[in-house]
């Protein structure tokens, strides 16, 4: 009797285990440290975690659907830090409303995107060099419009959405599970969705369906770009300043996260379910080598090697 | 029974750099008839219904639908004008499903979700009006070919459209589901819709249209009821001379054992195959698509890591890790799926027949000779009469059957002893498949041994001398294929063994 | 005179050298000489390549801030071949002949900061240091000249030390999982203000303002403010913009055959309160 | 008559164009850019450039092949750090003979290569993922041995290969043209090349015509290893000292010089040609706008417009 309960637990764990494989690694990961810090599993660091997540979290569900569709996106670093100044800017040197700014902020990280959608749908340039370009570009603006100085002084309304909070949960991470769900239901549940599936998995077939593959292709850039200007505002108001240089790097963690959370490069495969665990991967082993104090060129060499291990896991169990 | 003319194309032309694909080509098409379109490979076919929906430009020429002239400038003007098209080559999303292939572009909306419920629902009425037992929720990358081609089928009699383009429908169906396709071709018909159908198979074209239009070369040859004319006739239209039978008297001449399979075993793939071959012979393998023909092939070929079982390569046990150690064993399989796994569509014609023995062209043992790798294309171009404008166009510029002839060439180019045929005919003119079976003659009184897999059955019957079939990844039996016939294989196939 | 002055920049990337660049700019404008500014990003090959690019332009002195004191030699030297006179500001050159060097010492504002810390903490307590891009000259000095100071002192001990990239954002991330696994922190040193600030965020969040110290590097605008404010400690101050014009200065001289002092130091302040 | 000479004159000039379509925006650039700057197109300036250029493309020749396979290499930079400090410390730590020192250090790019090749062929993880966690190691282990500092003091035999001159030509120039014909004659000769566009085009229609696929790729990142050691080497003699931190976004330089070129990011057509020139349009932007004095915010915003613009140009010729 007791045997077969366990039996069906096993097998019950193994299901579970099996419906999220890509998470294997990040169980590892999780599982590991909690052995080796006792600071690790607590709820304080936990949520630290999560806040920390969260702001390159939201950039990756936009990557997430650029790569869907085939392509890439580095100027996500460059959109987010330009949005954040712009936001800023508004703020304090023109004295406009918080809100106002806020959604001229957005704006223009959205125009920033849709200006990359364009040149690669429209002017079919390839997405890397659009987006390179859009990198060095952004940051030029960036820097012009804060001529290379940090902007702050902002008022608590404008703080509430870095360093609020709802209950015990940071603004952050709310704003973050809103946009995952938000996406997810977007990718699973909508035409817009699966045709960013379709045109990752084959273009012309999609074309030949009768879809305006472009017109989806510019949507998903200027979302790409909404959604860096939603984290540029974010970090701007959690940092208290807006920074020139903010989110420089980005791209390659975004892009890791996507790629370590089973999307492939390739696109047409891939879940933004996937890119959370990816990017709590990465947000998990930064936090593990602080608290493990370990010393700074020997983090570079673990934080390779463990990211190597967990993807190697994770492809591993999928492939039983 | 004159009926109303839906469609009429005049004068069409349309020039690829390089190659005249279609030059002032007439076709009409009548409301309620199915209309044959048919040709050697590279004759202009596919490429004419391209420009009819809107996917190429044509140069010159006009179209009037319905009595007005159209200019599409994409499918979906097509679409909405009352037009689908079943590709020759699948165009279809490998990560989204059954469904959602079907329905691509045209979902039933709740809000703004996609209402999958009733796409579900619709799904299964489209497929079980096909007849076809495919879960609408199964991912395309995991279908085999046939499967796939049915749900390109379904997803085009899905539009409801008015005239029906059909461009090698049958060339990966098994002939039970070819069946179901020509009684939904009749129902279809009864609701007077047109039908465009392409086919390399003169039989169905006999079975099924109305009328014939023959191309050749690009140029309108005639078209004819095709109660008014037979095949010899038609084949004398599309290849300009006779040819007398389908199937040649194949003189079998088996030797030596070459091949010899026990308990090969893969996992859900292949369950315990056992047989042997002999140089100088041809081993039918028949069996329902999804029977495991195609893993059995690929499972000697040393595609699958896991796997148990003996391999005897002439008497000596051999280990086959990787398709590079059957082909230096000199075994060669031939895909069945050749745009995936035969060609490499972006390289040359030249570069990718050579593709399997560069490392024996070379000059001071370092570099390609490109004259002998030119030469050694221009020589199989020439054999199998590949239409190409030269060996240097890009493979994806070919035809269909015309790319199936460059994997052909890449494999004859190994000079192999064992070769797998997995449905080498698919696409393949009546011309042309003479040839590959004149083709096969010649390899067997090389004292090749020949495994042929083929889902034509009178292919089977015809070619073997002997036969073994399958029947969920397991060999079901054997027969001698002189006393084969039709009947005994779908028994096997089917699963019942012979008393 | 059309005087021809070349800066090569480490990086503008970064307030620091922003002001640096600028009080060049400005005492060129003043003296009415022609100044040519590359940005080498941070990048020693490209301020070799910007270096042979000003050459081209046949500069009548080169002011370089080197990225890096040993990489930049091949580019004194290309300045030396073609004639040119070299002046380097704030990173010295380890070889080449250089007519002046105008900086401050990093290494002493290390010592500097660490020992204002102990002094702060009577010589006791539990220090973190945010460490620079490792590798980098300024990690090294002033990691090097801080912890010279801390191993004066039996009672001070570094207990993490970690690198947050010269950056705001990271300062504060790496702040908060060293938050997490030490509850008892006395003060912080970072390598510069940014992470500084980024620090003062995360420990503000935490509400743990009153038990921690912090004191950066650079005084870049905001940090005075915060120190104004009395939520930094201290910063060091290194005042480029002053570098970046008597650099200016000295380069004239060079080219008007004046003698000038082979080493100017820029004293380093520290800013309290 | 004499319309007819220049009627044909037109036609070979368009002919000649029409050849070298990936080097239009080069050529546009270079054009425009001499009537802005008198210092442009001289032969110092000139050589100046190509001395600048040749440590970029040496990486990138080898990153082509990479792309070419359809993979990415993230980890050139560091192997390029890792291998000059790695030579670097041979010679001034160990006392090693140069050229005994120079094989090591293109020895262990080399093996670094090799490991990321492993990875992806036999492991069959994500090229992304592999190198990006090679880039971080690679970069920990180069600190760790250089314990953060530079290594320099170096004898004359060594500064030749990176400051030494071959008559008026550099010897990087001379390493350089080296390998442009040797990569060259590789990818188009040789069966090994052959199988790098087959691979890059339909890798299980390679692996069926009897190719070892995962040999062929696993070669190919070891050669990228290589050639980024081979600059690493060239980088170290011309700086006189090895940096820690040298090579840092070399990565997307080399990526970018590769898509420029024409090599399409999913692989099986482009050429090492088109890279060169991509390379040249990057340095000849760089050189450029350090000699039109353009402020440093401004360079950057008008380094991504031209480079956009290029790619443009290149890209609609030819469509034509
Ligand atoms: N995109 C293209 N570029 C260049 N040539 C092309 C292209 N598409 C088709 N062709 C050429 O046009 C001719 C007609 O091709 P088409 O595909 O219409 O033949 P088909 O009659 O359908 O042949 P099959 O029976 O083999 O499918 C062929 O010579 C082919 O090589
Ligand atoms: N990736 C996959 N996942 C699940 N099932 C698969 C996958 N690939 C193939 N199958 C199934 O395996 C079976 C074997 O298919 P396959 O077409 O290769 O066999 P076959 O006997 O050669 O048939 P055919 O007549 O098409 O040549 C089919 O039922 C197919 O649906
Ligand atoms: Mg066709
Ligand atoms: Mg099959």
């Amino acid at each position: 009797m007791n045997k077969l309960n366990n039996d069906i637990q096993k097998k019950n764990i193994l299901e579970i285990l099996n419906k999220f494989k890509t998470g294997i690694g990040l169980l590892i990961l999780v599982i590991v440290l909690s052995f080796m810090s006792p600071y690790f599993l607590t709820i304080p660091n936990i949520l630290n975690i999560i806040r920390q997540v969260s702001i390159i979290a939201i950039v990756s569900f936009g990557m997430t659907m650029v790569i869907l569709t085939g392509g890439i996106d580095l100027s996500v670093g460059s959109m987010l830090a330009f949005s954040g100044a712009i936001s800023a800017g508004m703020m304090v040197n023109s004295g406009l409303n918080v809100f106002l700014a806020i959604f001229i902020g957005l704006a223009a990280g959205t125009a920033l995107g849709f200006f990359n959608g364009l040149a690669v749908a429209k002017a079919k340039l390839p997405a890397f060099i659009v987006t390179l370009a859009m990198m060095t570009i952004a940051r030029g603006f960036t820097l012009i419009y804060t001529n290379g100085r940090p902007i702050s002084g902002f008022n608590e309304t404008f703080r509430f959405f870095g360093a609020g909070y709802l209950g015990r949960i940071p603004i952050p991470v709310v704003i973050m599970f809103m946009f995952l769900v938000i996406i997810y239901i977007l990718l699973k549940k909508t035409p817009f969705g699966r045709y960013i599936y379709a045109i990752g998995g084959n273009e012309t077939a999609t074309k030949l369906s009768g879809i305006n593959t472009e017109k989806i292709k510019v949507a998903v850039y200027a979302l790409n770009g909404f959604l860096a200007a939603v984290s540029g505002i974010i970090l701007t108001s959690r940092l208290n300043s807006a920074q020139p240089m903010s989110g420089e790097g980005y791209e390659l963690d975004a892009i890791a996260a996507v790629v370590l959370g089973g999307t492939s490069l390739s696109g047409g495969s891939g879940t933004v379910i996937g890119t959370i665990v990816g990017a709590l991967i990465i947000a998990v082993l930064n936090n593990g080598l602080n608290l493990l104090n370990v010393s700074s060129f020997y983090q570079l060499v673990a934080k390779g090697a463990v990211i190597l291990l967990a993807v190697f896991l994770d492809r591993k169990s999928q492939q039983q | 029974m004159a009926k109303e003319t839906v469609l009429e194309m005049k004068n069409i032309t349309k020039t690829f750099p390089g190659v005249k694909a279609l030059d002032k080509v007439d076709f009409s098409l009548k409301k309620g008839e199915v209309h044959a379109l048919v040709g050697e490979n590279g004759a202009g076919k596919s490429t004419l219904m391209k420009v009819l929906n809107g996917i190429h430009p044509r140069d010159e020429g006009k179209i009037i639908l319905k009595g007005e002239p159209v200019e599409f400038e994409n499918t979906k003007e097509a679409q909405k004008a009352g037009l689908a098209i079943i590709h020759q080559e699948l165009e279809l999303i490998p990560y989204l499903n059954v469904a959602e292939n079907i329905f691509l572009g045209r979902e039933d909306r709740n809000g703004i979700f996609i209402n999958y419920q009733k796409l579900y629902q619709k799904t299964e009425e489209v497929l079980d009006m096909l007849g076809v037992d495919i879960d609408p929720k199964a991912q395309i990358k995991d279908l085999n070919i046939g499967s796939q081609q049915m749900v390109e089928i379904a997803k085009a009699v899905s539009q409801n459209a008015d005239i029906l383009v059909m461009d090698e429908p049958t060339s990966s169906l098994t002939n039970q589901e070819i069946d179901i396709l020509f009684e939904l071709i009749a129902r279809l018909k009864e609701q007077e819709i047109a039908i465009v159908y392409i086919s390399h198979r003169l039989e169905e074209v006999f079975e099924i249209c109305d009328r014939v239009t023959v191309l050749r070369d690009g140029q309108f040859v005639g078209e004819v009821e095709t109660s008014n004319t037979n095949e010899d006739q038609l084949i004398k239209m599309m290849v300009g001379r006779t040819i007398e039978d389908r199937f040649p008297e194949m003189n079998f001449n088996p030797t030596d054992e070459i091949l010899k399979i026990e308990n090969l075993t893969v996992p859900d793939e292949i369950n315990s195959a056992s047989f042997s071959l002999k140089k100088g012979e041809i081993l039918g393998i028949a069996g329902l698509m999804g029977s495991g023909r195609t893993e059995l092939a690929k499972a000697i070929f040393g595609v699958f890591k896991e796997k148990s079982g003996d391999i005897y390569y002439r008497g000596k046990k051999i280990e086959i890790k990787s398709p590079a150690d059957a082909i230096n064993n000199g075994i060669y399989y031939l895909s069945e799926n050749r745009k995936e796994e035969g060609l490499v569509l972006g390289l040359s014609v030249a570069n990718n027949i050579s593709v399997s023995v560069l490392k024996s062209m070379l000059k001071a043992n370092t570099f390609i000779d490109s004259n002998a790798e030119n030469n050694l294309a221009r020589k199989y171009i020439e054999d199998l009469k590949i239409k190409t404008p030269s060996e240097k166009q890009l493979v994806k510029n070919l035809s269909g059957g015309n790319q199936q002839k460059v994997v052909i060439s890449k494999l004859l180019s190994t000079k192999p002893e064992v070769v797998i045929f997995d449905e080498p005919t698919r696409g393949i003119d009546v011309g042309a498949k003479r040839e590959i079976y004149n083709l096969m003659q010649e390899l067997i009184d090389d004292g090749v041994a020949v495994i042929l897999i083929s889902s034509e059955l009178p292919e089977v019957l015809n070619l073997s001398n002997r036969i073994i079939v399958m029947h969920e990844k397991k060999i079901m039996g054997e027969l001698d294929a002189a006393e084969a016939d039709q009947e005994a294989v779908m028994k096997l196939a089917t699963g019942r063994r012979n008393q | 005179q059309d005087l021809r002055i070349g800066l090569a920049v480490s990086t503008l990337n970064n307030p620091f050298f922003v002001d640096l660049k600028e009080g060049a700019e400005s005492m060129a404008e003043e003296m009415g000489v022609e100044i040519l500014v590359v940005d080498a990003q941070d990048d020693a090959a490209a301020q070799l390549s910007s270096v042979e690019d000003l050459l081209i332009k046949q500069i009548d002195v080169l002011i370089v801030n080197p990225v890096d004191g040993n990489a930049v030699v091949s580019a004194i030297t290309a300045a030396n071949d073609a004639g040119v006179p070299v002046i380097t500001v704030d990173r010295g050159a380890e070889g080449g002949e250089v007519v002046s060097h105008i900086a401050s010492d990093n290494v002493a504002g290390g010592e500097m900061a660490g020992d204002f810390i102990a002094e702060q903490l009577n010589e006791e307590g539990k220090v973190v240091e945010l460490e620079g891009i490792p590798g980098t000259s300024a990690a090294r000095d002033r990691g090097k000249g801080f912890n010279q100071a801390m191993d004066k002192y039996e009672g001070m001990e570094v207990i993490a030390r970690q690198p947050a990239g010269f950056d705001r954002a990271e300062g504060m991330t790496v702040m908060e999982n060293i938050l997490q696994g030490n509850p008892e922190i006395d003060a912080v040193f970072a390598h510069n203000d940014n992470m500084a600030l980024g620090a003062m965020e995360a420990i503000a969040a935490a509400g743990r303002s009153d038990e921690i110290m912090i004191v950066g590097f650079d005084a870049i605008d905001d940090a005075v403010a915060a120190v104004n404010a009395g939520d930094l400690a201290a910063t060091i101050a290194q005042k480029p913009a002053l570098m970046g014009e008597m650099a200016v200065e000295t380069a004239v001289k060079v080219a008007n055959g004046e003698e000038v002092d082979e080493y100017t130091p820029v004293p380093l302040e520290l800013i309290t309160e």
